[in-house]
């Protein structure tokens, strides 16, 4: 009941939310310099066809005509025709969006594979090796640019051992996922695998580091709690009370902090798909800016912040599960 | 009297090594608990009575370490257990808790003894439900007595593998506690007298109120039906009247159940309530043990005498200590002398105040006694040191 | 605030760690190879020497097969080059001084770093104690116009706005090349202003999350209650009592708000989106095509990144152990 | 050969569409080229050859005309007609005629349609007037489509689909990912060796070179020239290399200071060592250029030298035009063409070595570079900035027009004698008095200095020792044109 009623507040704040990220993507458009116009026209047209293409495009009504144009569309789905690519930008954004899907899912798994075990040692072993491994690691790893991190294994891994491809996507994870179900081919899964391996451990990498961090800090916090006494004086085992317990715990700042990095998490996307040509939503709005494919450009932008909006919605629901305390006023 | 000895602490020494120094928090601790019997601790607060409960059931973290002794506990069928992989740690039908492993200690936590807190709200973990952390004590208890001849399978940390801890940290529900444990707990709150406990089972810590909580730790404690319960000033945080009710569920349980109490506490009013015999605590040591009547009528340590000097009414419940002149004193071992450190305080100190005194018996039953030379010897007002002595030599 | 106690309880967390003595010494470092650059580089930054290009640093030998048109006709020799003390750090594609211009790379960090941050600091805690203070509707139409900037992602927002706005560069003097005291050196450091301020921009709110959370606890305290049914103004109020409560946490924030805009100017210049050719992004991307032959010219400059964010972020583990802010977000914003 | 020979390319863009008319860059064209053909083509070096048209002739002014083959299939199995071929021009010129605003109209500037040729398999190509560049610019635009085919489809299907008349028939397309295609068993003409093809692209320079030393791929177009010697040094793997159609240059605008002064403008191309960038930066694999037009094309003006490295006149060139002192920005289009960034840096830097003038380059992307210089607004042009330009019809008035010529929308330069030339270039037939014109129009581009003149590009090409290819100058990297080794 709780958890339903709250999931509908969120979603009317959400929904108001993206109305605000819709607007401000709108008119980021009328502030900036330079016209649609010249990115359309071919490299010499002449100022009739500048005149005519203007008004297909609809581009010489007034603001305010345009906007609500433009948001009846979006309530349909129709978010106009990508002017770089000739086809509708929801067509285009949505064929790229599975793409930094699987990849910001691989890092998140990556990261919390990696990091809250990780975490847990290092607290638990305060100041042997393996914490200070630890806590190293972490350090460097919120440090490291990730753009420099993907060239540097795609120089070491890639190039120098020949471990891994380079770059590229080749399959998608659905129609590998087909292969194998269809026709008991596990190739396809295989090449998604080595394709996407060094992506994700580029993109997760800060987000391990991040977490880790979050974790040894939290669980070091939480140790010193009077309730952990009392769970060791019932006799319960070492590991249900660091686990059960203890991580339960910290795993609530930890999730306040992974929904407000969301936004980190899609801004290295949109690196790392770059360094390793991955064909998503990064690189999309990257030559999206520099085309000013302003249908693109809206379209990404919007799905971005319904994602954010999303994900964030999910991650206020995951702490109120962990956080029985709150109660969202 | 030693077949009825439940407990025997001899020569315990818990220290702290932090940075600013060396903390003799329990120094030299040797007591001894009979079977059935409430014994009360009482002294000012930080006179290592906590730290003291806590080293009973080895509970002493980092920078902590219990650096000498013994704590022997008497349990013919452990002993038998042990006996062959452990042979140094069992002494007859008595175990050394220090000289076994910390796996096996685990094992005896809940089941042999458990532990009362004296601040329940920050005793509960706060995203479980009281039920389930209540039920947990249980399923400890029940997964020991389900293989009751062998400790070494009573000691073991279960089948648990790591995939369910996971389960645990995501889903509390899953895993480990059993509907069984929670039906146990469910009767466990009702017996501690918390109203609709097959509601309350379900709520958390932050649901309850303080009262109610202290109650449910009692429930909790109680879980695993214990040998020995140790209560750390377990009525402090409530106000009197439920001071009141939450010592009475105890007295009842231990005269049901025939458990052994060890009951910690700054309240003399609770002390007389509760104990048969009490020791009294300054700075790490028992000054003076000996039967309730024994303190309370025959105090022989002047710390004793001050301390039950300044109760108006002991039968007052919630009587308070009043403060004797002077200063608690540092346990820190580089201010510590080696002399009584009660001296600085003592109205009657005297040269033989600046030696450590032995522990002398004193008038009254077999085991009173207390460690002051006045025990043994009278007081004689010439040899009393100069009132300002302390202040002098203390360092400023 | 009691500084004397902030003070003494920073250096005895200084004394306790040597995490945070390591920390000052690097950003120590940098700041001086920032500042004293025009000093301590041995050749202009931007000065090319065509026929010195790739160069490996000093006490490594690069071999390459290099292939070459020659009238028409392709032809392979292997070249090798030993790295010399006069570039000691090697030289780039164009045969610049690949040390100088890590001195000088420093610069455009630091400058866009604290710059960024500065002004990301005065508007978010302007706007967060405005929001606190007040309460009611200003907040709540703040704090969701935060939520809105919250929901672009930053590096997104950036890359777009830099795009559409144009990196408008502007010359700042050095002030050692005007009064004379060195020669030969670049005359101006280049400041991307609008890298400058879209850093700021997608970065304030966290600043004004922080402040909010201080004024709305500050403001129900009894001495501010208090002071405004004495008739103090509200400004007076905010600026007297919220402002200076707020200053510990958003010191902790600011520190690490440094190192997070640091990595996002490095991945904006990567990107190419910058406006600068002397800056650290910048060099990695430029070497990011030679990494193969010549790894140099992007290892450096992504080394001396990790080192000073390592640096900030020591100093901030230092700040925060010290003065114990309860920080929403740890890191708040984010790198690319 | 029982093995089906299968390669796979990579250059640098994805195809933007499928559909050989709504485009305008050269990674589309080398994707459709493979299943689309034009009426006419050019061969290795640039000449114009037969292929949909076995002959071409002018028949009037303003009138040319194509005899059409008559054995030529499409994909979809229907037979080619001349009246595919005028519909396609006619799809090209007349946005009613295929429901398409091509942006390729002005590629055939001057045409205005084109008709079948009663009772001959021919068609005849319509222009207002004289039309010179007639058969040049039908030899490399114009690729036929099918009218019905067309007809059937709106322009998104166009766009994912292909039904030429080319080797290759689309297999499979996955837009932004790759394109994949097969041989056309039914081919006219000869069969190429490679059964398959797969396209792929990769914008960084060190992602195509690793898929090529992986064996990811089989080709590689824009091989950076310091990477060239690991593929020529590897096993199995080696370099093909060709000047390209494309000059790189750095325009400047001709009223704003200091670029109004001629004297200036010299002084920019005395000041960069062009010979050291070349030999340094692209280890030879370019040319240095010293006016607009390359040797071979029509109007090339073999008497023109670039502007030799003298920084001493540079400098005194400076004094003279009083602009002593000048700061100047160098905007270039960041990673556009082949090391275009570290070419207008070294050029930057070879100019603020000047003793009274500096320089610096500043990044741009090209996107946003592209709206000012073509937005037909001189003031919002960079005064000074690095551009490239491909010239496909081999015809000096291609790069002349846009640039040096009032009102076009790419335009920083006019003169009244430019203008001149121009009305001459644009309607003389008369091959000989056009190169005149066109020669001397190029003489001017020179003297006058209207860019600082940089090098010719080079078309670098990694390939994979089981393909014999040899590159050709117009960047097009076909599979039709390459063989199992």
């Amino acid at each position: 009941m709780r958890l339903t009623r709250f999931l509908l507040r969120r979603t009317a704040q959400g929904i108001l939310v993206v109305w605000g990220v819709i607007t401000l993507v709108f008119l980021l458009r009328f502030i900036t310099p330079g016209s649609t116009i010249d990115f359309v026209a071919p490299l010499d047209a002449s100022p009739e066809l500048r005149q005519r293409l203007a008004e297909d495009l609809g581009l010489n009504k007034p603001i305010y005509v345009q906007y609500a144009d433009y948001i009846v569309n979006l309530l349909q789905l129709d978010m106009g025709n990508s002017l770089l690519k000739g086809r509708p930008a929801s067509d285009v954004i949505f064929a790229r969006l599975p793409a930094t899907l699987e990849l910001a899912i691989a890092a998140t798994i990556v990261a919390i594979l990696f990091s809250i075990p990780l975490g847990v040692i290092s607290a638990t072993r305060r100041h042997q090796p393996v914490d200070y491994g630890a806590t190293g690691f972490s350090l460097i790893g919120i440090s490291t640019p990730n753009f420099w991190l993907g060239i540097m294994l795609i120089l070491i891994v890639g190039v120098n051992l020949g471990w891994l491809p380079t770059s590229r996507r080749i399959i998608g994870f659905g129609p590998a996922l087909e292969l194998l179900v269809f026709e008991g081919r596990t190739i396809g899964i295989q090449v998604w695998f080595e394709h996407i391996l060094l992506p994700s451990i580029t993109l997760g990498t800060y987000f391990t580091a991040l977490i880790t961090r979050l974790t040894r800090n939290g669980m070091l916090e939480e140790l010193g709690q009077s309730y952990v006494e009392v769970t060791r004086a019932k006799g319960l085992p070492e590991t249900l009370v660091k686990y059960k317990h203890v991580l339960r715990n910290t795993m609530i700042p930890i999730i306040t902090v992974l929904g407000l990095q969301m936004g980190t998490l899609i801004g290295g996307a949109v690196i790392t798909e770059s360094v390793f040509n991955w064909p998503g939503l990064g690189t999309l709005i990257i030559d999206a800016i520099n085309s000013r494919d302003w249908p693109l450009i809206q379209g990404s932008l919007i799905v971005i912040g319904v994602g954010f909006v999303v994900i964030n919605i999910v991650v206020d629901a995951l702490y109120m599960y962990f956080n029985p305390q709150v109660t969202f006023e | 009297m030693s077949d009825d000895v439940i407990l025997r602490v001899s020569d315990l020494s818990t220290r702290f090594f932090t940075t600013d120094g060396q903390i003799n928090a329990v120094e030299s601790l040797s007591l001894e608990i009979e079977e059935g019997e409430v014994f009360g601790i009482v002294g000012e607060s930080g006179s290592g009575k906590s730290v003291t409960a806590r080293s009973l059931i080895r509970l002493i973290e980092s920078p902590g370490r219990i650096t000498s002794g013994t704590i022997e506990y008497r349990d013919a069928d452990l002993a038998d257990d042990l006996r062959e992989d452990h042979p140094g740690a069992v002494d007859g039908e008595f175990v050394d808790l220090l000289a076994i492993p910390e796996k096996i200690h685990r094992g005896l936590r809940g089941t042999s003894f458990s532990m009362i807190f004296q601040d329940p709200e920050s005793s509960f973990n706060p995203s479980l439900t009281v039920g389930e952390q209540i039920a947990e004590a249980v399923e400890v208890q029940r997964r020991a007595s389900s293989n009751p001849r062998s400790t070494r399978a009573r000691t073991r940390s279960s089948e648990y593998s790591l995939r369910s801890y996971a389960a645990a940290a995501v889903l509390p529900s899953r895993g480990y506690v059993s509907s069984e444990s929670k039906d146990r707990a469910i009767e466990l709150l009702q017996q501690v007298g918390i109203p609709d406990p097959e509601q309350r089972v379900d709520e958390y810590p932050h649901e309850y109120s303080g009262g109610m909580l202290q109650r449910a730790m009692v429930a909790q404690a109680l879980a695993g039906e214990p040998d020995v319960l140790v209560a750390d000033e377990p009525t402090t945080a409530l106000d009197v009247t439920i001071q009141a009710q939450v010592l009475d569920i105890l007295r009842d349980l231990q005269e049901e159940t025939g458990m052994t109490i060890l009951l910690i506490t700054h309240n003399l009013g609770v002390i007389a309530r509760m104990c048969d015999r009490v020791g009294v605590m300054y700075a790490g040591e028992i000054v003076e043990r000996g039967s309730l009547g024994d303190i309370f009528d025959r105090p022989t340590h002047p710390y004793t005498q001050g301390l039950l000097g300044s109760i108006p009414d002991l039968d007052a419940a919630g009587g308070r200590l009043q403060p004797i002149g002077g200063n608690v004193p540092s346990l820190l071992d580089a201010e510590m002398g080696d002399r009584c450190y009660f001296a600085d305080r003592c109205p009657k100190a005297m040269e033989e105040c600046l030696e450590k005194p032995a522990e002398y018996p004193a008038e009254g039953t077999d085991d009173h006694a207390a460690q002051c030379y006045l025990a043994d010897h009278p007081y004689e007002a010439s040899q009393a040191l100069p009132e300002d002595y302390f202040e002098e030599s203390e360092p400023p | 605030m009691n500084w004397q106690r902030v003070w003494r309880s920073l250096r005895a967390e200084f004394g306790r760690s040597p995490m945070a003595k390591l920390g000052v010494v690097l950003i120590l470092a940098v700041f001086l190879m920032a500042i004293f650059a025009p000093f301590l580089a041995t050749t202009n930054p931007k000065a090319q020497d065509l026929s010195r290009a790739n160069e490996p640093p000093v006490g490594f030998t690069d071999t390459t097969e290099d292939t070459r048109l020659v009238d028409g006709e392709r032809q392979t020799v292997t070249v090798t080059t030993r790295g010399t003390l006069e570039y000691p750090l090697g030289t780039n594609q164009l045969g610049q001084d690949m040390y100088s211009r890590l001195l000088y790379g420093a610069r455009t960090s630091l400058l866009v770093g604290l710059l960024g941050t500065a002004i990301a600091a005065l508007a978010g805690v302007s706007v967060g104690i405005v929001a606190g203070y007040y309460g009611g509707r200003v907040d709540d139409g703040l704090m969701r116009f935060a939520d809105v900037m919250l929901a672009f992602p930053a590096l997104v927002l950036a890359i777009a706005l830099i795009g559409l706005l144009g990196p408008q560069p502007v010359d700042i003097p050095d002030p050692f090349v005007a009064a004379g005291l060195v020669s030969d050196m670049p005359e101006t450091t280049v400041l991307p202003v609008t890298v400058t301020l879209v850093v700021a921009l997608v970065n304030w709110v966290w600043f004004a999350r922080v402040a909010r959370g201080e004024a709305l606890s500050v403001r129900e305290k009894n001495y501010v209650k208090a002071s405004r049914s004495l008739g103090a103004s509200d400004w007076r109020l905010m600026l007297k009592h919220v402002l200076p409560n707020s200053l510990t946490p958003i010191l902790v924030l600011a520190t690490v708000q440094v190192a997070v805009i640091i990595l996002l100017e490095s991945a904006l210049s990567f990107l190419g989106f910058s406006g600068t050719t002397l800056s650290w992004g910048f060099d990695i991307s430029q070497g990011r095509d030679l990494l193969a032959t010549s790894w140099w010219i992007s290892t450096m400059p992504g080394l001396a990144i990790v080192v000073t964010v390592i640096g900030i972020n020591l100093v901030g583990d230092w700040l925060r152990d010290a003065l114990d802010p309860d920080i929403e977000g740890e890191s708040g914003g984010g790198m690319g | 050969m029982d093995e089906p020979f299968e390669i796979t390319m990579t250059q640098r863009q994805d195809p933007t569409t499928l559909d050989p008319h709504n485009h305008r860059e050269t990674p589309t064209d080398n994707v459709v080229l493979h299943s689309y053909e034009g009426i006419l083509w050019r061969g290795p070096e640039g000449e114009i050859i037969e292929s949909l048209a076995t002959e071409w002739e002018v028949v009037e002014d303003n009138r040319h005309r194509f005899t059409i083959r008559d054995d030529v299939q499409f994909h979809d199995g229907s037979s080619l007609e001349p009246s595919d071929c005028a519909f396609t021009i006619q799809r090209i010129v007349d946005p009613e005629a295929g429901g398409l605003e091509s942006p390729q109209r002005d590629q055939l500037a001057g045409t205005t349609g084109a008709e079948v040729v009663d009772g001959e398999r021919a068609i005849d190509m319509l222009s207002g007037g004289p039309n010179p560049m007639a058969f040049q610019n039908i030899a490399s635009y114009a690729h036929v489509v099918s009218e019905d085919w067309i007809s059937e489809r709106d322009n998104e299907e166009i766009a994912v689909e292909m039904n030429g008349t080319g080797p290759y028939r689309l297999a499979d397309y996955e837009p932004e990912e790759y394109v994949r295609l097969e041989k056309f068993e039914d081919y006219w003409g000869e069969e190429p060796d490679v059964d398959r093809v797969e396209i792929i692209a990769a914008a960084e320079d060190s992602t195509r070179v690793s898929q090529l030393l992986a064996g990811e791929t089989d080709i590689i177009s824009a091989v950076p020239p310091n990477d060239a010697g690991r593929i020529e040094s590897e096993d199995g793997m080696s370099i093909a290399d060709i000047g390209s159609t494309r000059i790189l240059m750095c325009p400047m605008v001709y009223n704003e200071e200091p670029f109004d002064s001629v004297e200036f403008r010299q002084a920019m191309n005395y000041a960069i060592d062009l010979d050291q960038m070349i030999d340094e930066i692209l280890r030879g694999f370019g040319v240095p250029t010293g006016q607009p037009t390359l040797p071979g094309y029509n109007g090339h003006n073999s008497d023109l030298e670039p502007y030799p490295y003298d920084p001493d006149e540079a400098e005194s060139l400076v004094e003279q035009s009083g602009y002593a002192g000048a700061e100047l920005e160098l905007e270039y289009p960041a990673g556009r063409y082949l090391l275009n960034d570290e070419l207008a840096q070294a050029a930057a830097g070879f100019i603020d070595d000047l003793e009274n003038v500096s320089c610096e380059a500043v990044s741009r992307d090209f996107g946003t570079l592209a709206g000012e210089l073509l937005d037909g607004d001189l003031s919002t042009t960079p005064s000074f900035y690095n551009i490239g330009w491909g010239n496909t019809t081999f015809d000096a008035s291609q790069t002349l027009t846009p640039f040096l010529t009032e009102g076009t929308a790419i335009y920083h330069y006019r003169s009244d004698e430019m203008e001149q030339l121009k009305e001459q270039w644009q309607v003389e037939t008369n091959a000989d008095e056009r190169e005149q014109i066109l020669q001397e129009a190029n003489q001017l581009a020179h003297d006058e200095a209207v860019w600082v003149f940089l090098n010719r590009e080079w078309l670098v090409y990694g390939i994979n020792g089981r393909i014999d290819w040899d590159p050709r100058q117009d960047e097009y990297f076909l599979a039709q044109g390459m063989n199992q080794a």
